[in-house]
């Protein structure tokens, strides 16, 4: 038979309104719209059963207790305990997204070791063992040649910082450094004898006199803020924020005293002078006429015309703080000089703050056993009284985010062919030296330890208790130090494993009997005698819960030396030069400098703008017309040191003449435009601002 | 099915006074909403952030400049609706049992014209395919769906809690929920109770009596929207910025 | 080689010719569809626009293209309806043009919207108070009317005409051209109208929106008249520009004339209105919105000039000029009033879709601004190298002009 | 003239052939549940009832098919007859792995559906959606359409749709259609997440 072309047409035709009277064309439609909507791409949910587990936040040493929504054993959400006597259920941006750090993609899996050398950087991994002998032989190359061996620690007062005190005690040129609170440091130093660990009492303190401190934001207890509302609206407290930018705390503070970028000594100075000149001061200290001849320069006037504020901000100031006790001078030790930290203190001196509920108290030692046991502990020692290029080896344990030593001291301290030892989850990049980086567990992985609030009236103890699996090959702080000295032959540190370590610090802190518990199942604060065992302690602990030691009582304090603040640096301000601007280094997120946050932290920066992302320069609006910069234009800042590019933004709260400067998250690029002071704080610097 | 009793009107009555700016609203909501991190070329106008916090200025020069923080999100309008109207295939719907607005990704073909039609920029397009580092997927929340590129997103109050406490209520064999039973992530993760939530229909309510206060206002409010997000501020700044009529007080019986 | 198709009694260029002639446009047409891949296969990321700035160069084109391509119902209108026997000699061009301008918006609508799989749930779970609604089934049906009216224009050609069942369809499909007529005109007036009502009802936006008259805010209206009065315009222009490129007279001095008439006498009605609109809008509409209207054209690039463009100039101006008969009897005066008329519409949509995007809604907004990226420039150019694709075959194989043989011979 | 007409309807045929009994075949991929499993015997012969596996969580959830330490509490070791024990017991109960069951009423993510108001607030039954399946014997063959990926039951048996009992079809409209009939409101929220 003989099939033409019209027939083949016929065929189709009659298949045509056939397929359209079957269900094909419509089913295919249905289904592949039920398709888009379960594209086999796009992750689905897991499902499993609701529970809700209770733990303390490990981020800083805020301690907050938190709880986490787990679906089957996998955390899905975090929120704050509401009765938690620490943070109040609340939680920082930072601590609400911590159950995704252990998915960072920067996560490190395997111990490395990073060459230091410009250029040739790249990292090799390595097994544990491997580096412990590489360290180790550091180390005994140290001891040989009486190069000091150094251990830094971010959270002092752990059962793993004793025991890296016996560490640095077992080395002959082994020191034990604190990266704490700095401005408390240097309150302590200035006592003819340390009077014990200080803090801060914020929550009972009438007047906080905040020198650019982000009290109202991320500082200390993210309860803080509605904590202050709350004392404000009663009437009960007032915080005056002396800062150039106007931030967050500065817009919601009673007062803004808005003072030129890096004369905040000056105005402390300037307030000490009007407390000393109007006789408002309480503790004499025995050399007080001689500071006051000290600070004779910084009359109100002269300070004044530092500062660029009026002398009636800075009389006013100095009786309000005078008058309103408990007051308490606070600073932020990550972002100034030593001299304007201990200006700052010496006016907490001066009105007789110190030792006093709501000003500066001094925390009880938590009872430690280890700190009890044979093994000799090192003291506590700072980086600043080592002498420079004298360390060979550096142990930084990075394990829990904290205060972090800035980078061009840390340089500044190490031999030329100085390593660093940095236990961390996540790889900082630190170019100057070599680097061994051994990997440890995240929040939520592994037992962990938290003492001490330096924003608290008493210190305090939690646990962070391992809710995931942590993945294989970490090593938590105790466990590293442990093999790090049995590897370099320091033999007087004490063994057992972390919960073995931690449960005899349970049981210590239970026969001593004091201080309160907070039960995080039933919301409930008791005291600790009410517990039956040790054993009762550590598993309330163990579920979000926190020891709270008693408040020490005032006992008198050992004679301060005011003449310690130095006035021989130059503090004043800087005048730009014409057509430069005074380059103002910004932290958004100090404290986690060195470590990484949650990806989703794209929603508050890349994503909409409320934080800083990538690296941007805020200028005055006036500022930005008169150097024609349009908001959103790129520019070159160009300082002495280098040079780098950024976007530039007009903010019309801006100071004129002031570029604040913020980088992306790892704060390198700015930093390495800015001068530095000698104690590697950084100086305001002129910049000079060009479109590119 | 449903009793007698008014059904709920929920809403919120945000205090800029005590914003602080912190972000948490935006980081709670994305992790209750399994919002993905951003896609590393998106921008502030192309990202998603159901909840987002806008600083906003009294446009005065520094040292006279005074900001707030405004929590942005879906102001849930109650009255002509502006995206519900608009969107061609039913994905946006009143929801007539709690007033919140609904927004189903699986039936938006993607046109936007909802999100041009909305004057408060709370509705967000997934211009790209939600990607989450590796492993972080296990860490979703099961109570709602993620989304797929090409469709629109919006805040919904937190919808899939306010399903959870139904089916405990469920099982419990009530057929109403306390107020207490139900917050959105926002809410409850505000360190500073920034954030009121309720129902604005029930006049004892404390979003009711904050929300006729005279300090209180809602944004855009002579479009007629009737959005269920107050706002409140003792900053007379920041009423005369938002062209806000102040209310007296016998003037407004709210959803009466 | 293709002279069997041509139809008799006219000249076209050699086969050779016509190559070079639709090379580019065929190249242009490869470049844009791949654009249109890579919206589709990677998503709308590719395009510049974004959540604030949601609709961009498609929407804007797709509402131009559409109001210019309004003169094949326009004309349709009035030649079958109100029986404007002149108009036989462009109605074929008009239906050709007017197919290209809705299949290729329909076509660019697709790659817009983000799930085009999911496109077809607006018929199956239609939302009867979106405009968008409207929109989707009038011009879905419009096109199936205008693929009908194309058709009798493709079985005339020499070629297919040959098959004997094919005529007599055409006889019979032709026969019934007036009730697609009546139900194109029908359905255009109402998708012109929800094109205009798209913007319209807008609450939010009080830059377009306009009160209701009816259940339909007044652009709905405004967009009506405009389409229908520049659409006889844009027939015009299309015309002289075939006339030109091919060096070929296709239709009388007289047929120009009256659409150019037509244009004017509608054009001077809806500048009337407009205006009306406008004035009613600046003092009552806005205002009660919370809005001044001056409030709007503050920012550097959209000031009050756009407006007087845009009514005055492109609007008032060309409608009085077409309204003269001397003007209109000078061809160079009568092609530049159907430009301006033509502009002005093209500036109209301009303001009704981007301007209102990019003011400031919420008192601490930006203004913002958008510029396409090249996928969007590309997939519209695309649409236009397939008109001009589509047009050049038509034109060459098809009976477009019927006067084109008469004025040959002449 | 007929010759030429019965072209076009052997394509039209061959086409309605295809489309309504090949393509339904082609449409589901058919798998087998890892284990079979009777709930007669553990409801006659055991004498369990339904919520003794398919109970309710304190927060309104329902466990839908128990996890495998539900059947570990008799189940630890072989104690009846059945291959199919042995192989719950050999390859599950002793590797203590899961068993990747194959739901027959899987819903998408994007469907929220709560037992504990269908059950306890409207007293549903359990075979108003899921048939006889609780007294079945065994398990039936598990289909899924290879191009949505659903499972059979939610479309229902029959590609036309015409439903045959009220389990048949899981899909948004018999959904809708039940709070219809009952006066439930039917709002988007109400089934959605």
């Amino acid at each position: 038979m003989n099939i033409t072309r019209r027939e083949i047409l016929r065929f189709v035709g009659g298949s045509a309104l056939g397929i359209l009277l079957t269900p094909v064309p419509w089913k295919a439609l249905d289904d592949s719209a039920i398709w888009t909507q379960n594209w086999p791409w796009i992750p689905e949910p897991v499902r499993g059963e609701s529970s809700y587990k209770l733990t303390s936040c490990t981020l800083c040493s805020a301690s907050c207790g938190l709880r986490a929504r787990c679906i089957g054993n996998q955390p899905v959400s975090l929120s704050g305990i509401s009765a938690h006597p620490l943070n109040s259920g609340a939680l920082c941006s930072f601590g609400i997204i911590a159950h995704h750090l252990r998915y960072h993609p920067a996560r490190l899996s395997r111990p490395c070791r990073i060459s230091g050398k410009a250029g040739a950087s790249g990292s090799t991994a390595m097994a544990f063992d491997e580096l412990l002998l590489e360290v180790a032989a550091a180390i005994n190359d140290a001891s040989a040649s009486s190069q000091t061996v150094a251990i830094v620690d971010g959270r002092p007062g752990r059962t793993a910082s004793h025991l890296f005190q016996q560490f640095a005690a077992g080395l002959p040129n082994g020191k034990y450094i604190t990266a704490g609170e700095s401005s408390l440091e240097i309150l302590g130093s200035m006592f003819e004898k340390p009077p014990g660990p200080l803090a801060y009492d914020l929550d009972n303190s009438k007047m906080i006199l905040s020198f650019g401190v982000p009290l109202l934001d991320r500082w200390g207890t993210p309860a803080r803020t509605a904590r202050y509302l709350q004392k404000k609206s009663e009437g009960k407290q007032r915080i005056i924020q002396v800062e150039t930018l106007q931030s967050r705390t500065a817009g919601m503070a009673d007062r803004w005293i808005p003072i030129r970028p890096g004369t905040e000594a000056a105005f402390a100075l300037g307030i000490a002078h009007v407390i000393l000149k109007d006789k408002l001061f309480r503790d004499a200290s025995k050399d007080i006429a001689e500071f006051e001849t000290m600070i004779a320069a910084y009359p109100p006037s002269a300070v004044a015309e530092i500062c660029g504020v009026s002398q009636d901000f800075i009389r006013d100031t100095a009786r309000e703080f005078s008058a309103n006790r408990p007051s308490v001078a606070v600073i932020d030790g990550s972002a100034n000089s030593r001299h304007a930290l201990a200006a700052v203190m010496a006016l907490n001196i001066l009105v007789g703050n110190v030792g006093r509920k709501g000003g500066v108290v001094v925390h009880r030692e938590i009872p430690s056993p280890v700190a009890l046991s044979k093994n000799k502990m090192s003291p506590i020692s700072t980086l600043d009284a080592i002498p420079d290029h004298s360390i060979r080896a550096m142990l930084i344990d990075e394990s829990l985010s904290g205060s972090s030593l800035p980078d061009g001291l840390l340089q500044k301290k190490l031999t030329g062919n100085g390593i660093l030892v940095s236990l961390s989850p996540f790889v900082t990049e630190r170019p100057f030296c070599t680097q061994y980086v051994i990997p440890s567990p995240v929040f939520l992985e592994s037992l962990a330890e938290l003492t001490g609030q330096a924003d608290r009236e008493s210190s305090s103890l939690s646990l962070s208790a391992p809710l995931v699996p942590e993945p294989a090959g970490m090593v938590d702080p105790i466990q590293f130090i442990q093999r790090l000295g049995s590897a370099a032959g320091v033999m007087n540190i004490d063994s057992g494993t972390t919960e073995e370590l931690l449960k005899k610090r349970m049981t210590a802190i239970y026969s001593e009997k004091r201080g309160s518990i907070f039960n995080a199942s039933n919301g409930q604060t008791s005291e600790l005698k009410g517990l039956t065992s040790p054993d009762e302690l550590w598993n309330v602990l163990f579920a979000g819960g926190c020891w709270m030691d008693s408040p020490e009582t005032v006992r008198s304090l050992p004679a301060v030396r005011l003449t310690s603040v130095s006035t021989a640096d130059r503090i004043k301000n800087i005048p730009p030069e014409s057509n430069q601007l005074l380059l103002l280094p910004c932290a958004e997120d100090v404290i986690y400098r060195n470590s990484e946050i949650s990806p989703l932290m794209s929603k508050v920066g890349q994503e909409s703008g409320l934080r800083p992302s990538g690296c941007k320069v805020y200028l005055q609006t006036a500022t930005g017309d008169a150097l024609g910069l349009t908001d959103g234009c790129r520019v070159m800042l160009q300082t002495k040191k280098g040079s780098m590019q950024a976007e530039v933004r007009l903010d019309p709260s801006m100071m004129p003449d002031v570029a604040a400067a913020y980088s992306a998250l790892n704060q390198q690029n700015i930093i390495s435009l800015c001068e530095m002071n000698q104690d590697a704080s950084l100086q305001p610097t002129p910049v000079k601002i060009q479109k590119v | 099915m449903e009793s007698n009793e008014k059904k709920p009107r929920y809403g919120m009555v945000i205090d800029l006074d005590r914003c602080n700016g912190c972000g948490n609203c935006t980081l709670a909501c994305a992790v209750e909403n399994n919002v993905p991190p951003a896609h590393e070329n998106a921008n502030e106008r192309t990202g998603i952030t159901w909840m987002r916090v806008q600083k906003v200025d009294n446009n005065r020069p520094y040292p006279e400049n005074r900001s707030v923080y405004f929590p942005l999100t879906c102001q849930q309008c109650d009255h002509h609706t502006p995206c519900e109207s608009v969107c061609p295939q039913k994905a946006v719907e009143y929801d007539t049992e709690t007033g919140i607005v609904a927004q189903i990704p699986v039936r938006c073909l993607g046109c936007r014209y909802c999100m041009t039609a909305c004057p408060y920029h709370a509705r967000y397009f997934n211009w790209w395919d939600p990607e989450w580092p590796k492993g972080m997927e296990t860490a979703l929340n099961p109570d709602v769906s993620t989304r797929m590129r090409g469709v629109v997103e919006k805040c919904n109050f937190c919808h899939g809690r306010l399903q959870a406490a139904r089916a405990k209520a469920a099982v419990e064999g009530r057929r109403a929920i306390a107020d207490a039973e139900y917050i959105p992530a926002c809410a409850e993760s505000c360190p500073t109770k920034a954030i009121y939530f309720g129902n604005l229909a029930d006049a004892g309510s404390e979003v009711s009596r904050l929300a006729k206060e005279k300090n209180s206002f809602r944004l855009l409010e002579q479009l007629g929207t009737e959005p269920k997000v107050y706002f409140r501020s003792e900053q007379s700044w920041v009423h005369e910025q938002m062209n806000a009529k102040l209310k007296t007080a016998e003037k407004e019986k709210i959803h009466g | 080689m293709d002279k069997k198709f041509i139809s008799r009694g006219v000249s076209r260029t050699s086969i050779g010719n016509f190559g070079l002639w639709i090379s580019p446009w065929a190249l242009m047409l490869v470049v844009g569809l791949y654009a249109v891949m890579l919206c589709l296969f990677k998503g709308l990321n590719q395009t510049n626009m974004d959540n604030r700035f949601a609709f961009g160069l498609w929407i804007y084109l797709d509402l131009t293209v559409i109001a210019l391509g309004a003169g094949a119902f326009f004309t349709g209108f009035l030649l079958y309806i109100l029986k404007r026997k002149e108009l036989k000699a462009v109605i074929n061009s008009a239906v050709v043009i007017g197919f290209i301008c809705y299949s290729g918006a329909v076509g660019v609508l697709m790659v817009d919207v983000g799930q085009p799989l999911r496109a077809w749930f607006t018929f199956w779970h239609p939302n009867v108070h979106s405009m968008l609604t409207e929109v989707t089934f009038c011009i879905t049906c419009y096109l199936m009317v205008l693929a009908i009216e194309y058709v009798p224009v493709i079985l005339k050609n020499r070629k297919i005409k040959h098959v004997s069942s094919m005529l007599v369809f055409e006889h019979e499909l032709h026969k019934l051209i007036v009730v697609f007529a009546a139900v194109g005109t029908f359905l255009s007036f109402f998708h012109q109208g929800s094109l205009g009502g798209l913007y319209g009802v807008l609450i939010g936006r009080p830059f377009a929106f306009r009160p209701a008259l009816g259940i339909w805010p007044t652009t709905f209206f405004l967009f009506i008249i405009s389409a229908a009065a520049v659409g006889p315009s844009f027939i015009l222009l299309t015309t002289a520009l075939v006339s030109k490129i091919t060096g070929k007279k296709l239709v009388k001095p007289e047929v120009y004339q009256l659409l150019g008439k037509i244009s004017g006498s509608i054009l001077i009605v809806y500048v009337l209105l407009k205006a009306i609109d406008t004035l009613i809008w600046i003092n009552s509409t806005s205002p009660s919105l919370g809005f001044s209207a001056a409030s709007f054209y503050k920012f550097s690039g959209f000031g009050t000039w756009i407006m007087f463009a845009e009514i005055v100039l492109c609007g008032l101006v060309p409608a009085l000029m077409l309204l003269n008969q001397n003007i209109r009897q000078q061809f160079r005066w009568l092609i530049t009033a159907a430009l301006l008329a033509c502009t002005g519409i093209v500036i109209n949509r301009f303001v009704m879709t981007i301007q209102t995007l990019a003011l400031p809604t919420l008192p601490f907004d930006a203004y913002m601004s958008y510029v396409p990226s090249w996928q969007e420039v590309a997939t519209f150019l695309a649409v236009l190298a397939y008109g001009m694709l589509v047009y050049s075959f038509s034109f060459r194989y098809l009976t477009l002009f019927p006067q084109e043989r008469e004025l040959q011979s002449l | 003239m007929k010759f030429q007409f019965l072209w076009f309807l052997a394509g039209l045929c061959v086409m309605l052939f295809i489309g309504w009994i090949v393509f339904p075949y082609a449409l589901y991929e058919r798998r087998e549940q890892p284990l079979q499993f009777s709930h007669k015997v553990h409801t006659e012969t055991a004498g369990m009832s339904c919520d003794n596996c398919h109970a309710f969580k304190e927060d309104g959830r329902f466990t839908g098919i128990p996890a495998l330490s539900k059947c570990m509490e008799c189940h630890t070791d072989v104690i009846g007859t059945s291959p199919h024990e042995r192989t719950l017991v050999d390859e599950y109960v002793k590797q203590n792995r899961e068993i990747p069951w194959l739901v027959y009423a899987r819903q998408p993510q994007n469907a929220y559906f709560s037992h504990a108001s269908h059950v306890k607030l409207a007293g549903l039954n359990c075979d108003r959606c899921h048939g006889p399946h609780g007294t079945s014997d065994s398990l039936r063959t598990y289909a899924r359409n290879r191009i949505s990926g659903y499972s059979r039951d939610i479309w229902g048996n029959s590609i036309s749709g015409i439903k045959t009992a009220s389990w048949d079809g899981m899909k948004m409209d018999d959904c809708a259609d039940c709070h219809n009939q009952h006066n439930v409101p039917n709002t988007c929220l109400k089934c959605h997440k």
